[in-house]
């Protein structure tokens, strides 16, 4: 029992390193760096750690390691494709965090307090956001591509409380904001329990935490499974209620509400995809020999998800609070993937990840353009003749809602297709069922959108698109010609999904 | 379950009546946290609870995790959650009726089927294999076991929980830390600043509690020349914690003054 | 030999021209439009004398990987049927943009718009035909609709956007069971040699009957919906009436052909079998849709609702063409798409000239037309006549093919079918009687006759409409290979004549 | 068989002048009626060409085709745009080109003042071009193009003067009821085709031989149908009345001496149908004697000129249907009366039209009376068709009438006495109410109008009169002479044995002369010996008030078929609205009420959202512990 | 002694503080009821570790622990901002967002 000096490869840990190395950097910018030179200083490490990453990421898109960190992450091609899909996704949301106006000058400050308003005069800004954005997507990165229980629940963690922060830190309707912020820490740290809760009987039906080890005790299937059952029901509430499934998505209208709108954008498409592929792994390398006993589970999950989701939002007059909904029946289409459980459902996961986190992205930053005199303008009945007025922002949200409904040529629709189709492929016909005819419930209600904008006569009420600034701009131009090139041409992704999609175990 | 029996040795009869002892105790207390009204006490509950858990900890051979429950997680968290309790008023308590129609109901009858099913699952639950027992993991001492695993295996959720407590200290910063965006005003300036202002009523400072009112509490304001209360009399922290009595109890108009008319 | 691609190109290319337009020269704009819509329309006459009649197999056929990893081709050819329906687009596309140079003014953005959506449309109508790619068809299919749906919604009267959005709900709807289908035949292909989406060999497909009921019912119905079929109609005629009379040409003249189109091509070739088992249902709802849509028109007191009604008597008529199963129901199905197409464009066009001059829609607002606008009552009436299936009209022979094609086999259809004339009649005349006989009423006296530009976009249409009643040769020649082609496919002869042994 | 080139300039010439009046419009009006006179005119030289063409060849070589192009070919079915121009349709030819270049003359200057004149050639001449077209065809589809064509025409024509709401009814309702009968001649070719394969005539002929009865009879009936429509035959005989609202010239030509003939034609020309088909046969029998009395009937109680006419002319179509109804001996007959008829009820019409003329377009028959001294030449030709269609020898009608009702005798049994019974009862009421309409129109005293001042017509109106008189006079002579007709007709027909005779001829025509006497005597008493009112009197027999309602058929079809027909429309309207929109607006609010009822879980209560999770585990545990049982 | 009476303890307190966080109102005392189901998890980790044999169980206990810690800093702070400026700890109160 020798102590032996951990090796760490340090290569293929370098994405999430350079992240934190750029948070810690940014820690240290809000204490020695000038409050005027703080915003851009902050701006351009974050950006500069995530483009670094970036790169850090496709250098080693081949690579294929266990024991990158002693055996705490799996690092294969799902894994690089997950995150680079965070990093874009990142990249893309900080050129929205990054857009004035969001957040608070000053978070201590009580809203509507005399403090409040020096610090908005005197143009203050929480440039902590771009630190604690960075810690959040090194989480994220961790997420996926965790192989062991520990690992999982850090990264879970570490994800999730800069976002927790981050959702009260809203400018406008700080209340509600703040509102955000305790429901989702509140419910958040509820789900992490069950989630841990979940992980003993894991550790305590396979005496391992690692995934190796609970996939080596299913396949050998030992006593029953009791301990095994429980450990899926409470890891999959955990996971469950980060992707925002039925019954556990309750936060997440609240939540995407409240917050601000670039951390909606941020939290709804990064964090579903670092979920998503942390079950997908975890589903497909652990669980894949018990899918008799969490399969049946997750389609009844997948199915009540998207139709709740998708009939809900149907009722909704906020944008934001609708998109919300959306992105619930969106969970429930990407539990197909999961259930799918075969490659194809893998690679189809990962392309709707990333269609969906670019678009959602791209729709939130539409958003923010939406305001009046006192910030943004989430009602729907606002919206009202948004394309007379702005056609282009009216015109590429329309985009981005009719890639949510799966249009063709869009990049939503190549991913349904994608997924549905391993869903079947795995005799999941209710799921496609379902799916489809939640598809055409949601249709409903982007299509009512698209309404709103171009075919009702807008109110004269001050509501106006604010010009986009050149952050905005790139993220809503970005997002935008992603979004058509997958719909249009998603040849080379596919294959590069393709290419690398398969988890080593 | 009857294969989790552990032959835990010479330990097992004492092992046995600690828990007895203490498991009704922990329960108890963890329900109690649920049924007093004041928050205090639900956190004196919870550091009892923990306590215990330290103890049961220690018992199954988790000594350094028994330490480190009353040292750190007692010790520390729990007191953090009584001086945020301080904060938000310490006797506030916590009316026990229910104001979400039918969510008690439900929320007792999900209770009572989570844990009931969850036992019953529990007593059919077997694992296959006998328990191990940890004689041979702690052979070298917990602490030394714990220690290997965690610079080894776990070097890197290690390394990356110092992240996570980065982004804590960072939080706590970012919502309660006032930064100071105006230099504060000297002394000078402030007096200056009383006698300019437009009005000279407080020129002479603020008037102080109770002055020329029926009681002379901190919590009860003074009252001005016209009878009518100075709010500005009061502390501002009692006021925040609402424990200001209605000034408008010891408005003069109000006090009945007709007795002395009377013969 | 790439013709297909450049064809589907042309439009696209003008339409970026009409969009390089200045906004304020709205003429330019029109005039850049009609260019483009003539070119193609030329073009596709060229390609249309390239094509060989007497070959069955598809011709024009090019391919390009677009999705490898789905087995999903960028797949182009065409037979006899998809050449006439092709051909129908083309031609309609620059009427309908001379019919309708003023259409887009009404409308909630630029002229410029208008002209694009248009020319987008024209490219996806001619892709949509010329797919033999599942998948690609199924894209442009659903594609197609968001064009019609801004010009119904954008460009449209009364009630436009609740118009549009139930018809893009309807089609959506329809297209969501098709993708049902699609699925499960893309992962049939998968376990069967591999995921493809080429039409030949999805037809080789092992499948169970139920399956092939199931997917067979994923097409059907997505298609009945676009070709309104009894009861899934309840779109077409909000559409039709709130959209402009050139909308309303190419969603009933083209677009829904895509359905009967799609039928015939994809639920047929696809799934011969459960083609079989539902023939019966089909055919019922077919007969019913005839009677019932013309009970329908008869009932309508707006213009644009009732030809949207007719529509669907006529649609009813092609799917029981489809169903009958014999080489003249078929190649009559197919000859109607086409007749349709231009007797709908005609009673469309004239009635939106009539409404536009009149400022109303409504059948009873009009009268004594004759003598104020006899040019305009004049196309009115030969559009009528077109769509009671006059004989020497071009929906005559059509209409007679898919009858007697029908009666050969299902002599009771057929025979319900055939009260659908006597209906027609009614549902023509009483809207000629009103509007274009009688007195003339207030309102319309000063009503201004068509004018040269008018003259000339409906021209063309009458021309073809009479011109094909008397030699429908050309059209039948390239259609009945095609048509007898999917009839042996799917292991039909036509009945022989029985001598009365019955 | 002959082939000839020059068949389709009989078609073309017609057709081109209604085109080119068509598409020329006003800058036409000027050399309009002259144009479509000279079409029709030179289509009938045409007609003149081929008659003597076909006089020059034996009878087998007689007949002429002429194949234009394939007209529809799918699979085996087959048809040409082929004309066919034989011993039959010749005589259509030259009736249709002449008697229609003879009206189109009249009608110079009987329209002379209408501003739309030149539309009316244009109408006249498409009439021509399907009529003829109707009669040339070589199938039973290319007649069927004719068949509608000529419908189609009748329908602009009886419509001419549409600003009048009830003339635009008018021909609203003929085309319609003949679409009812189009429909039988759709099913009679359906069923063709799919029995015999075939739709030509002499294909049909061909196959006839060996085709079973019971498909041949379908056919046959559903080509009765069909002429019932275009002949206006019981039951579809309503709309002819309703019909003369269409300018005179034109009830002369479609109404009266051609298109109504139609059916007559196309009962006929199937004659291979009906010979082997005895159902059929007697089913147009049955009709043919129904009809010549229901239309005789109405005749007798009309005031109007031109409905007494024109239920005259359905009631003498009866007599042909009847006649074509009694097989090979009937088709001869059945041919003549048509052509005898087309001169003298032209000629009547024309007449009718000429005293509308002088009368300031007034068409009451009251409001006339001795008109006889004004229009001396209308009189006298109309007084010659009189005698022609009362069979007063040897006028016109009394040859083809006579055949027809001698026939009916003997065609045997019960049924000759049955049919040689209403033919002669025909004769009978036909001369009272034609006798009623010269009393009334030009006889007794005048009952005119303050404003009217009749006179003659001018020379252009009256030149045809007097032709078309002249052939009343004079046809039925010419052709029965040495059974003329019979033989020039007769290759085209099955042989007939000789049947026995009931009666001899003579005795025939004596009793159709009693029975004339009688009907002539009748209304000589009843509007001749005493006053006729002005205004017809309402204190009428239950008998006439049901004859001028056209025996209750308008009632009948209105209440029986319009009425619910209308129903059944705003019904479905509501259905369609309330019931299938109703039924997919339900799905949309199903959907958007249940999500309005679903958003009610997001009370915005954090514990509620944790009680939902707590739920969803418990559920989870639930469904393991299940499992595990 | 049967080291599965842990395991019933360690879910009676789970269901507990699963309990207690639906019925209490103070944020404060919702937050500790979070952490008594940690606190459960935990347990059930140390007597699996006890069965299984190895430390990796009182390992992640260890990690909860610390994890718990950054919570609480992080959760607690978000209490007292709210509570700063809606003057209530109330969970009931914070319903803005809702529907």
């Amino acid at each position: 029992m020798e102590f032996v000096a951990p090796v760490l490869n340090y290569t293929l840990l370098s994405p999430m390193l350079i992240l934190l190395g750029g948070a810690l950097i940014g820690v240290l910018v809000e204490a020695f760096v000038s409050k005027a030179l703080r915003p851009i200083t902050q701006l351009s490490i974050t950006l500069g750690s995530l483009v670094l990453a970036l790169v850090q990421v496709w250098r080693i898109r081949n690579e294929q390691s266990m024991t990158a960190a002693m055996g705490s992450v799996i690092i294969d091609g799902p894994a690089v494709l997950m995150q680079a899909s965070i990093i874009i996704i990142s990249i893309i949301s900080v050129f929205l965090i990054a857009d004035t106006e969001h957040f608070t000058a000053l978070a201590a400050a009580l809203p509507g307090s005399d403090e409040e308003r020096h610090a908005l005069q005197t143009g203050n800004q929480v440039t902590e956001v771009y630190p604690l954005t960075l810690f959040a997507v090194a989480g994220m990165l961790l997420f996926p591509i965790s192989s062991d229980l520990i690992t999982l629940f850090v990264a879970l963690e570490m994800l999730s409380l800069p976002l927790y922060l981050m959702a009260g830190l809203s400018r406008r309707r700080r209340l509600a904001s703040q509102e955000a912020a305790l429901k989702y820490f509140l419910l958040g740290a509820f789900s992490s329990a069950f989630f841990l809760f979940g992980a003993a009987f894991l550790y305590g039906y396979s005496s391992s935490i690692t995934f190796a080890g609970i996939r080596n005790a299913v396949v050998g299937g030992a006593g029953n499974d009791v301990f095994l059952l429980i450990g899926i029901a409470f890891l999959s509430v955990g996971l469950l209620f980060k992707v925002g499934a039925f019954p556990f998505h309750a936060w997440s209208p609240d939540v995407y509400q409240g917050a601000p709108t670039p951390v909606t954008a941020f939290m709804a498409a990064a964090t579903k995809v670092a979920a998503f592929g942390a079950m997908l792994r975890i589903f497909y390398t652990s669980f894949a020999n018990a899918q008799w006993s969490w399969s049946p589970m997750l389609v009844v999950i997948a199915i009540v998800t998207m139709l709740f989701g998708s009939l809900v939002a149907i009722a909704q007059r906020d944008v934001k609070r609708m998109l919300a909904y959306s992105s619930i029946a969106h969970a429930g289409f990407l539990l197909s993937g999961v259930i799918a459980l075969n490659k194809a459902g893998l690679e189809a996961s990962i392309f709707y990840l990333f269609a969906y986190g670019v678009a959602t992205v791209g729709g939130f930053a539409i958003v923010t353009l939406v305001r009046d005199s006192a910030g943004e303008v989430t009602d729907l009945n606002r919206w009202k003749g948004l394309g007379k007025r702005s056609p282009w922002v009216a015109t590429a949200f329309a985009i981005f809602l009719l890639s949510f409904a799966g249009i063709p040529l869009t990049s939503g629709f190549i991913g349904k297709f994608a997924i549905f189709s391993a869903a079947y492929e795995n005799g999941a016909t209710s799921v496609v069922i379902a799916g489809v005819l939640s598809s055409a419930i949601a249709a409903f209600f982007y299509i009512r959108v698209i309404v709103l904008m171009f075919f009702t006569d807008p109110v004269e009420d001050g509501t106006s698109v604010e010009i986009p600034s050149g952050l905005t701009s790139i993220a809503v131009i970005f997002s935008l010609v992603i979004t058509i090139a997958l719909g249009v041409f998603p040849a080379p992704v596919l294959n590069f999904i393709s290419d690398l999609a398969t988890f080593i175990r | 379950m009857v294969d989790l029996a552990l032959a835990v040795g010479q330990t097992q009869t004492p092992e046995a009546v600690m828990f007895w002892i203490l498991a009704p105790l922990t329960v108890a207390a963890a329900l109690g946290m649920l049924l007093v009204k004041k928050a205090v006490h639900s956190a004196i509950l919870m550091a009892s609870v923990m306590i215990n858990l330290a103890f049961f900890y220690i018992a199954q051979d988790a000594l350094f995790l028994g330490i480190v429950q009353i040292v750190v997680y007692t010790g520390a968290v729990m007191m953090l959650f009584l001086f945020i309790l301080m904060l938000v008023g310490v006797d506030s308590s916590d009316s026990l009726t229910e104001t979400i129609t039918g969510l008690r109901p439900i929320a007792i009858t999900a209770a009572v089927g989570f844990g009931g099913l969850m036992v019953s699952l529990l007593g059919r639950a077997t694992l296959g294999r006998g328990a191990v027992g940890l004689e041979s993991a702690n052979s070298n001492g917990n602490v030394k076991g714990l220690a290997k695993l965690l610079f080894s295996t776990y070097v890197w959720p290690f390394e990356v929980v110092s992240a996570l407590l980065i982004t804590a200290a960072l939080g706590a910063m970012v919502l309660a830390h006032h930064q100071r965006i105006q230099t504060r005003p000297t002394q000078r300036q402030l007096s200056t600043q009383r006698f300019r202002g437009k009005s000279l009523a407080n020129a002479a400072g603020l008037p102080g509690p109770g002055v020329f009112a029926r009681h002379n509490a901190v919590d009860v304001p003074a009252l001005l020349p016209d009878g009518t209360p100075a709010q500005n009399s009061i502390n501002a922290t009692l006021e925040a914690r609402g424990d200001m009595l209605n000034s408008g109890v010891f408005e003069l108009g109000k006090v009945d003054t007709s007795a002395g008319e009377e013969k | 030999m790439n013709s297909l691609t450049l064809l589907m190109l042309l439009p696209i290319i003008g339409s970026i021209a009409v969009a390089a337009t200045p906004k304020a020269n709205e003429t330019l704009t029109k005039q850049v439009a009609l260019a483009t819509t003539v070119v193609v329309a030329v073009a596709t006459i060229a390609m249309a004398v390239n094509f060989e009649r007497d070959n069955v197999d598809l011709q024009f056929v090019e391919k390009y990987s677009w999705i490898p990893s789905f087995g999903i081709n960028f797949a182009l050819g065409i037979d006899g049927m998809a050449l006439v329906l092709i051909l129908m687009s083309t031609v309609l596309a620059p009427i309908v943009v001379l019919a309708g140079w003023n259409e887009a003014h009404g409308g909630r953005w630029s002229v410029k718009v208008f002209y694009v959506l248009i020319l987008v449309l024209e490219t996806m109508m001619i892709g949509v035909f010329a797919a033999t790619d599942v998948f690609l068809f199924y894209v442009i299919f659903e594609a197609m609709l968001i064009p019609v749906y801004f010009l119904i919604g954008g460009y449209g009267t009364g009630q436009r956007s609740a118009a549009a959005v139930k018809f893009l709900i309807y089609s959506l709807f329809g297209g969501l069971l098709m993708l049902a289908s699609i699925i499960a035949l893309h992962v049939m292909s998968g376990n069967q040699g591999g995921h493809t989406f080429d039409l030949a060999a999805l037809s080789q497909l092992q499948m169970s009957s139920t399956t092939q009921n199931f997917l067979f019912l994923g097409f059907f119905i997505a298609f009945a919906i676009k070709a309104p079929l009894w009861p899934l109609h309840t779109w077409l005629p909000d559409a039709a009436e709130s959209a402009t009379p050139g909308t309303s040409v190419l969603l009933l003249g083209v677009l829904d052909k895509v359905g009967t189109f799609g039928m015939i091509r994809y639920c047929l070739t696809l799934f011969p079998d459960a083609s079989k088992t539902f023939t019966p249902m089909i055919l019922v709802l077919a007969v019913i849709s005839i009677v019932y849509g013309a009970f329908l028109a008869i009932g309508q007191r707006d213009l644009k609702r009732l030809i949207a009604f007719t529509s669907i008597s006529h649609f009813g008529f092609i799917t029981m063409g489809i169903f009958a199963m014999t080489s003249q129901g078929h190649s009559g199905a197919v000859l109607y798409m086409f007749n349709h197409g231009f007797s709908t464009a005609a009673l469309f066009l004239v009635g939106g000239w009539m409404i536009s001059r009149r400022g109303s829609s409504t059948i009873a607002d009009f009268g004594g037309l004759q003598r104020v606008t006899p040019v305009m009552a004049w196309s009115f009436f030969l559009a009528g006549m077109s769509s009671l299936a006059l004989p020497g009209m071009s929906s005559f022979v059509s209409e007679f093919l898919v009858l007697v094609g029908t009666f050969t086999r299902y002599p009771v259809h057929a025979v319900i079918a055939t009260f659908g004339i006597v209906l027609a009649a009614l549902y023509i005349l009483i809207p000629v009687q009103k509007a274009l006989h009688g007195p003339t009423t207030p309102g319309n006296e000063n009503l201004s006759d068509l004018n040269l530009r008018e003259k000339i976009a409906i021209a063309p249409v009458i021309a073809i409409i009479i011109a094909l009643g008397f030699y429908p040769a050309p059209l039948l020649k390239v259609i009945n290979p095609a048509s007898a082609h999917v009839i042996a496919q799917m292991g039909f002869t036509d009945p022989a004549p029985t001598n009365g042994d019955k | 068989m002959t082939t000839s080139n020059s068949l389709v300039y009989l078609i073309a010439l017609p057709l081109l002048g209604a085109t080119i009046l068509l598409l020329a419009g006003r800058r036409a009006d000027k050399w309009g009626h002259i144009l479509g006179t000279l079409m029709s005119a030179s289509a009938f030289a045409v007609g003149l060409y081929q008659l003597s063409q076909m006089l020059g060849r034996s009878n087998e070589a007689r007949p002429v085709t002429q194949k234009l192009f394939e007209w529809i070919s799918v699979g085996t079915f087959n048809v040409d745009a082929g004309l066919l121009l034989d011993q039959l349709s010749i005589c259509f030819v030259l009736l249709i080109t002449g008697v229609g270049t003879l009206i189109h003359i009249y009608s110079i200057s009987y329209m002379s003042h209408d501003h739309d004149r030149r539309r009316f050639f244009a109408y006249l001449n498409l009439f021509i071009a399907a009529m003829l077209l109707l009669v040339l065809g070589n199938s039973y589809l290319n007649l069927y193009v004719g068949w509608e064509g000529v419908g189609l025409a009748s329908y602009l024509l009886i419509g001419f003067w549409n600003q009048k709401p009830a003339y635009a009814t008018a021909s609203k309702k003929a085309f319609v009821m003949n679409r009812i009968g189009d429909m039988g001649l759709s099913f009679a070719i359906m069923i063709a085709f799919a029995t015999l394969g075939t739709v030509s005539f002499e294909g049909i002929k061909a196959a006839s031989g060996t085709a079973s009865t019971a498909a041949l009879t379908a056919i046959g009936i559903m080509l009765l149908v069909a002429a019932t429509g275009k002949s206006a035959q019981f039951p579809l005989q309503a709309w002819l009345g309703d019909a003369m609202a269409g300018p005179t010239p034109v009830s002369a030509l479609i109404h009266a001496a051609t298109m109504v003939t139609a059916g007559v034609y196309l009962i006929t020309r199937s004659n291979f149908i009906f010979d082997a088909a005895p159902t059929a046969q007697l089913l147009v029998v049955i009709v043919g004697a129904i009809t010549l009395l229901f239309g005789a009937l109405i005749g007798t109680a009309k005031d109007d000129i031109k409905k007494a006419l024109a239920a005259s002319t359905m009631s003498q179509i009866g007599y042909m249907i009847l006649g074509a109804g009694l097989g090979p001996v009937g088709y001869a007959f059945a041919i003549m009366h048509l052509l005898t008829h087309g001169f003298f009820k032209a000629g009547m019409f024309l007449g009718a039209g000429s005293v509308m003329h002088g009368m300031n377009d007034e068409v009451n028959m009251r409001k006339y009376g001795a008109l006889r001294k004004f229009m001396p030449i209308t009189f006298a030709t109309f007084g010659l068709g009189y005698l022609a269609i009362l069979g007063v020898p040897p006028f016109a009608g009394f040859y083809s009438k006579d055949m027809i009702i001698e026939t009916a005798f003997n065609s045997g049994g019960s049924k000759g006495i049955i049919l040689g019974t209403v033919t002669l009862l025909g004769a009978g009421i036909t001369a009272f109410y034609m006798t009623r309409v010269m009393i009334l129109t030009f006889t007794g005293k005048a009952r005119w109008d303050e404003e009217a001042h009749p006179h003659e017509s001018p020379l252009l109106m009256w030149l045809p009169m007097v032709v078309l008189a002249v052939g009343s006079v004079s046809s039925g002579f010419l052709l029965s002479r040495g059974d003329a007709l019979v033989n020039w007709l007769s290759p085209l027909f099955a042989e007939h044995g000789e049947h026995s005779e009931l009666m001899k001829p003579i005795v025939v025509s004596g009793l159709a002369l009693a029975m004339v006497a009688i009907g002539v005597a009748i209304a000589f008493l009843k509007y001749s010996r005493q006053e006729v009112a002005a205004v017809a009197p309402e204190d009428v027999s239950v008998f006439t008030k049901i004859a001028r309602q056209d025996l209750m058929q308008d009632r009948f079809n209105e209440a029986v078929f319009m009425r619910t027909g209308q129903q059944l429309t705003q019904v479905l309207v509501k259905t369609d609205e309330a019931v299938i929109d109703g039924a997919v607006r339900g799905v949309g609010r199903l959907a958007l009420g249940s999500g309005s009822i679903l958003r009610g879980m997001q009370t915005g209560f954090v514990r509620s959202y944790a009680a939902l999770i707590l739920i969803g585990a418990a559920l989870l545990i639930a469904a393991i512990w299940v499992v595990v049982q | 002694m049967d080291a599965a009476n842990y395991l019933y303890l360690a879910a009676l307190l789970f269901t507990i503080g699963a309990v207690g966080v639906v019925v209490r109102r103070n944020a404060i005392v919702v937050f500790m009821c979070i952490e008594l189901m940690l606190n459960a998890a935990n347990l059930a980790f140390v007597t699996f570790s006890r069965i299984n044999g190895d430390l990796n169980g009182q390992v992640v206990a260890f990690f909860t622990m610390v994890v718990a810690a950054c919570e609480v800093v992080v959760g607690l702070a978000i209490i007292v901002t709210i509570y700063r400026s809606r003057r209530s700890a109330s969970v009931d109160d914070a319903s803005l967002l809702k529907r």
